[in-house]
């Protein structure tokens, strides 16, 4: 079964991504596929490379591009959202892309499921 | 229709605008939403006379950060995040109540 | 558009304007939405209703006041609008404060209304 | 104390708590709180109660953002930016409710 | 530190750990004011008393357990914790399920200990 | 009198730096001093130069950056939670900086007056 995903919360202010990721990892343990994560609103600023938590933390940001790297999982920053909060490519973290809302309703289509996480 | 609920009860309405108006389908708590489902609180009534309509679920990992595996109402049913990809598979759609 | 039958998304609003972004950046989704000739639905509910309330004055703010576009939707063919009875009324709010036409639904039919959709996303 | 509360009294408990703990000092509904005052709300028998033991304020900004100057219940006095300074500064301290 | 009397710092905390970061890093500016020599006052109301709820367990959600830093606080000269008792029933709990010492206060009391504060941050 | 400021939220999503904003201007309109406007939480992200918020719409950075150019205010972003959020030297808009939570404590000793704006 195809999941698409919407993250509508940056990282760690609040646990939507913390969530998004958790099930993601379970969506694919299951053998399902991940349509694309889309991060909406705030959810753009989990794209940024030039975060660096604590060393005794999650890298919320990291993990997003790993599961990109070995999953080959879409991730898709919306662009007007990201231009108000200051995500561009030059400090787009790897495994992201930015595009256009377009993108998150393609989803909806196209996936079996949308699931939404956000504040 | 799975309703996914992620507020606590005490703090934001979610759960309450939720039980007002999802007329079927299943419930799942998470987040801090699971503090609904905590023996003795004010919600407590509240979820158990929802468990007469829905069948209510709660996800076992935030249950365990918050520290109220042990005071759970009867009647909800606890779940791993492989669980949680389960009920949004069997289910024909979901609702995140943001 | 990408594919034969259209699916059925509700937007469901539950905030208030201004105070965050949610009911704007939503709106900005359901105009897309349109342009994928989906089955398109707007509900409102809890604070979501004084989204559509007459006579928002922005200036004092400054901040831009983005009411107007929900009277622009029908242009886009988005005609599904809901409004719950229970979040007008504890507000103290009626149909004639709203400064687009809607339906006003029970809570109950919101229910059976929401139970037919392919696709919800809440703000 | 000046007490600021800028949250919906349907969204969250925070005019609530203050309401429930300050035992004097002023109040000052800004943002989202202003909803608050509307006349003929779930909080207005509320505010009405608060208003015997709190002076209370409202910031007209965002007021008239949310177009609610015209339904304000009797007893809460409007403001602008320039007396939210004055507020602040004619109280000893001031708290945020958030 | 800065100046010659301390001041009256009162930190009200109304969330619930781990839904949102506001506990974790209001814990984090009580840590620093106990460095500069103030009277430091937390007070837990609300959701915020489950941030004191003993047996925090956050390996499922791969999250730092920061429950442990409130035991930490006394070695910071941190000891004036105070708890709603309010908010402690109506979420079923007692002063035995906290990990840490508490002075529990009606709602009026605690009311009369927020007039005395010099500044007070809310998280 | 001397006011210490403290905003929590990040641009846009939240009302709380508009507010901020708005109260910090009429201060200085009303002839009092801002002692510091310290960010917290999410509130790091009003300090990123990469934001470009639609033509019709206020550009809150540059806001804030123009206040500080104007006024002299200081504008001080936390430096742990700017390191978790992705905000450095290298997107760091004019008239911030970066520093650590100590300045927040030091403007409650200092200012007459500590107001907060959040969610």
């Amino acid at each position: 079964m195809k999941f698409g995903i919407l993250v509508n919360e940056g990282p760690y202010q609040h646990q939507a991504s913390d969530s998004a990721y958790l099930f993601c990892k379970a969506v694919l343990a299951k053998g399902h596929e991940i349509h694309r994560v889309f991060f909406y609103h705030d959810g753009v600023n989990n794209s940024t490379r030039l975060t660096e938590p604590p060393q005794d933390d999650r890298n919320i940001v990291a993990r997003w591009s790993k599961l990109a790297a070995d999953h080959g999982v879409d991730l898709v920053v919306c662009v007007a959202a990201a231009l108000r909060r200051g995500i561009k490519d030059e400090n787009l973290a790897p495994g992201f892309r930015i595009s256009g809302l377009g993108q998150l309703v393609e989803s909806g289509i196209q996936a079996d499921r949308l699931v939404v996480f956000g504040d | 229709m799975l309703h996914i609920v992620n507020k606590s009860p005490q703090e934001r309405p979610s759960l309450d605008a939720c039980l007002r108006i999802a007329e079927s389908g299943s419930i799942l708590l998470i987040e801090d939403a699971v503090y609904a489902a905590v023996k003795g609180s004010a919600s407590a009534g509240k979820l158990a006379e929802a468990a007469k309509k829905h069948r209510i679920y709660v996800l076992l990992p935030d249950v365990e950060a918050r520290a109220i595996a042990d005071r759970l109402v009867d009647g909800v049913t606890g779940i791993d995040y492989g669980g949680f990809v389960d009920l949004v598979a069997d289910h024909r759609a979901c609702q995140s109540w943001l | 558009m990408t594919e034969g039958v259209a699916k059925k998304f509700m937007f469901v609003n539950r905030t208030a304007p201004y105070g965050t972004i949610y009911a704007l950046e939503s709106l900005e989704v359901v105009l897309i939405s349109a342009a994928f000739d989906q089955d398109v639905s707007l509900v409102f509910v809890d604070d979501g209703v004084w989204q559509l309330k007459k006579g928002q004055q922005t200036k004092g703010i400054e901040t831009k006041n983005f009411s107007p576009t929900y009277r622009a939707l029908e242009g886009y063919d988005v005609e599904k609008l809901y409004v719950e009875r229970e979040s007008l009324e504890s507000r103290g709010l009626t149909e004639d404060d709203l400064l687009v036409d809607v339906n006003v639904l029970s809570s109950s039919e919101l229910g059976e209304l929401m139970a037919e959709q392919d696709v919800v996303l809440s703000f």
